[in-house]
């Protein structure tokens, strides 16, 4: 094994505020999640080798991001804007760790941002529908991304008799959670009936089945272990990334209750990482729930519960803070937001503060085994990126 | 008087794609005549849908077309309330992935007489449909 | 009949975008009246154009607007012949950098009677414009 | 200094056909530079761990193309997009290689590919007009590609004393070398007086000093040294990347005669692979002629001569290959084609061809120091990548 100087940690991070931010322009929007993670880690511009940007675009007006953000905020290294679907934000993080890890640089940014409010909803939701396969899938048949949720929604509910009231249990979890983090899109609780009353977006998923439309971006500042020692007092290493990529047709996928490339980007993840699987080693989890269904299925992929069972786990509340197996105690997608290339950064982000013991009030985890589990999908199982994260304790 | 606070854009672009379809011109044509395609690997035998006429696995372009029944069984699906604006004269519609005997799986429409009568597992039939629009697609029927 | 080898999509996106000014309204509001500004930080006195009010070397938002007085000197141009789509109206136009005396280069049109007698180093005026579709820009004019 | 056991090499090359290819979906035409690309280095999917494709779509359908492109040939490993404008190819090279330095893989393919051609030339001179500044620079004075070079252009004709007819030399060369490339767009000579009778698209800039509209894939396989060495008799070692981003704005640029982030790209590279700049030693360049002028900035920027010299260079055939400096013997993008996200990845592949001594007849540049460079320029000068390859011997 590594040891914590040769690995890469998080020495600062920084977090817009997630919603419609229609006060800020794009530049801006990355100025205030760059910011806070330079001066949390206690670097300026010039210490930085390298910056990746995680971004989809498309409803943002500027099409080369990463140096119109860059320019905003004085950064002149060596830079690239990275695509993974939902998952943008860990191939950031990807990106900029392999940079350290390689011997390319010293200190690194990885961040995500992205700007949807920019256009109006009707494009939005023509841009999401068209990341599945767009020739096969949106040309006749006009996939909308919850079109593609709900399919494993409905086979999941069918296969393991389950109701739409358990998946709406994953609503009312993130909403708690997102009540008490103040960079949330959505800062109020709700409950299984008021998730059973809103309307169908794609059946059976409803509107709070789903996460909303999000600006947003956040930012996190890496360097080489010997390096992160002398910056922080508390660094969090990024231990291990496994990662594997889907098909994009719907129908080459053999299963429509889990997703594959999640089940193998964590076997990779924990295999790099020396753990023997997600169920004992971890505090903290964030896991991709873009949609309530989403949350059920990554507690199975990573192997938290067997086949079925994720259901059950969350009707018995063992992934709140005082369960088994806290997860998404930042409100998750669904109540904190997704602003698709922001939220892999944005997990990462949480997973700090939490393994900081800096988590507000209410939310903050139990931290005793020092390690955190990222889990960040991109489109409907195109990508997927598991990351594990420990205070190297 | 008070000026907005977002600039709205002068310029639009407006993205509409030509999508080449030398390879699989056997599929098209297929659809007019009534019949949905796959190919065949001739070398291992693998089966694609979506159709492509080059085998990844044995690097060849040894393939060939093969017409399929249409017999297929629902895997599962959705009824998309919230359709995006380009299909907004649809209405809803439910898309469903089928299993076809053959072994491949297809997403398309499904037509149905009765919505709450859809089961997974139920009985499909995948036919080519010539759509008012004008263009040919191929959609599941309930049987 | 021979089917086209191109598929034509079905689908058209329209991408206009509406952009944010609230942190720079004060831009747009010296537009109206005439003046063209930047920002300049009050801690290390660094200018900015484009304008931001905050100042990424000295991570404050102690900035301020200051106008331009408009004299400026040609650094480089073109004429762009072959003009975007959304532009289609307005003929070829000349896109300017100017050096303000402010020390401050901006881009933007060029305005001359003689676009023969253009050359780099001679004086320019930046002023504030109204288009005639009716909103606010700034031009350089030659002088 | 690294021994070649552990530094990364390229293995495998493949190239697609440039042009308008509408014959092909941006799938099959990923596949025609895959499948050699795997061939050439005895590979299957199997052995592949990671791979990335610089793309910078918006003109083709597929918006996860990366997906889309796997799926089509068979690779599920992990994967990204990634997007540095017409540096996206060496953006992609960059990332898969730090993935091997990393330690997290052992081969990884990095493509490039675009599929201009599926939009209109209408749609395409928009949407590269607007990878400058969308908001400060396109929004309000519709500046196009071609018309960000020529800003540069008027400003070093002016301060060199050149002639629009200097410029012409360029585009001379890269139509001879085009000619003799099967994969090239463009297989015909041209001369002076052809170039100086095309219309001019943004002035001083004509249509024969412009790379045209392409369509395009590229792919190497790269493997660490080690692996490298079982897998070819002939590995060619990415010995450094260089890299730095300029401003979005054109404004905020202090010089219109060169382009600033190419040069500290350039000196990162060199100090990195340690040598003492390009004067003397390599043995072939790529340099990123998008437009003439942009191939003689390449020139001085990368420090073969000093500033206002390139244009001499140009006129004294000095960059041909039998003379000091060969550069572009397959073309440049300016012959060969440019399809942005592929252009990265196409020099790259044809550095390795010359240092293998693989290239076409009458193209094959004399390989004595056994050292290639190549510079790619993203946007107009937004983005910077230099890398330094080498046969190791
Ligand atoms: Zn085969
Ligand atoms: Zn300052």
């Amino acid at each position: 094994m590594k040891s914590n100087d040769e690995k890469v940690a998080i020495v600062g991070v920084g977090h817009s505020k997630f919603g419609k931010r229609l006060d800020v322009s794009i530049n801006e929007l990355g100025w205030e999640a760059i910011k806070p993670a330079l001066q949390d880690a206690g670097v300026t511009q010039k210490d930085v080798d390298f910056y990746s940007v995680g971004n989809f675009g498309y409803w943002s007006e500027e099409i080369l991001p990463a140096v119109t953000i860059g320019e905003y905020a004085g950064l002149s290294c060596g830079s690239l804007k990275t695509e993974a679907a939902c998952a943008s934000g860990s191939a950031s993080l990807k990106i900029a760790v392999d940079s350290i890890l390689s011997g390319n640089s010293e200190i690194a940014i990885a961040m995500g941002i992205e700007k949807m409010y920019n256009s109006p909803n009707g494009t939005i939701i023509e841009l999401i529908g068209r990341a599945g396969n767009y020739f096969w899938e949106f040309e006749n048949f006009g996939m909308t991304f919850p079109g593609y949720y709900a399919l494993y929604a409905t086979k999941y509910l069918d296969a393991y008799h389950s109701r739409e009231e358990d998946l709406c249990e994953a609503a009312v979890k993130a909403h708690h959670y997102g009540s008490l983090n103040p960079y949330a899109q959505f800062q109020k609780e709700t409950s299984v009936e008021e998730c059973m009353k809103s309307k169908y977006v794609s059946r059976p998923l409803k509107l709070m089945d789903s996460s909303p439309i999000t600006d947003g971006a956040a930012a996190v500042v890496l360097a080489r272990g010997d390096v992160a020692k002398k910056l922080s007092d508390t660094p969090v290493y990024v231990e291990a990334q496994g990662y594997a990529s889907g098909t994009a047709y719907m129908g080459r996928r053999d299963d429509y209750t889990g997703l594959e490339a999640s089940r193998r980007a964590a076997e990779a993840a924990y295999r790099k990482a020396g753990l023997d699987g997600a169920a004992n080693n971890f505090d903290i989890f964030e896991v991709h729930d873009c949609f309530t269904i989403a949350e059920v299925m990554a507690y199975e992929d990573l192997g938290l519960v067997k086949k079925g069972e994720g259901i059950q786990l969350l009707r018995d509340h063992q992934t709140y803070r005082d369960g088994k197996y806290p997860a998404n105690l930042d409100g998750g997608l669904k109540s904190k937001g997704h602003p698709i290339g922001a939220t892999g950064i944005s997990q990462a982000v949480e997973i700090t503060k939490q393994l900081r013991g800096e988590a507000e009030k209410g939310r903050q985890a139990d931290i005793r085994k020092g390690r955190g589990l990222q889990h960040n999908v991109g489109g409907t199982g195109h990508y997927a990126y598991v990351t594990v994260y420990s205070r190297g304790d | 008087m008070p000026i907005d606070t977002v600039l709205e854009d002068r310029r639009v672009l407006d993205l509409r794609y030509r999508m080449p379809i030398s390879q699989i011109i056997k599929f098209f044509e297929g659809l007019e005549e009534g019949k949905v395609r796959g190919t065949r690997c001739k070398e291992c035998g693998r089966k694609y849908f979506p159709p492509q006429t080059e085998c990844s696995t044995c690097m060849t372009k040894n393939t060939e077309w093969f017409d399929f029944e249409g017999d297929a069984s629902l895997e599962t699906f959705t009824t998309v309330e919230v359709v995006p604006t380009s299909f907004v004269n649809e209405g809803s519609y439910v898309v469903a992935v089928g299993l076809l005997k053959e072994g491949v799986r297809i997403l398309s429409w499904l037509n149905t007489e009765d919505r709450s009568s859809i089961k997974i597992g139920m009985k499909m039939k995948l036919k080519a449909v010539k759509r008012k629009e004008g263009y040919y697609s191929y959609e599941f029927f309930s049987i």
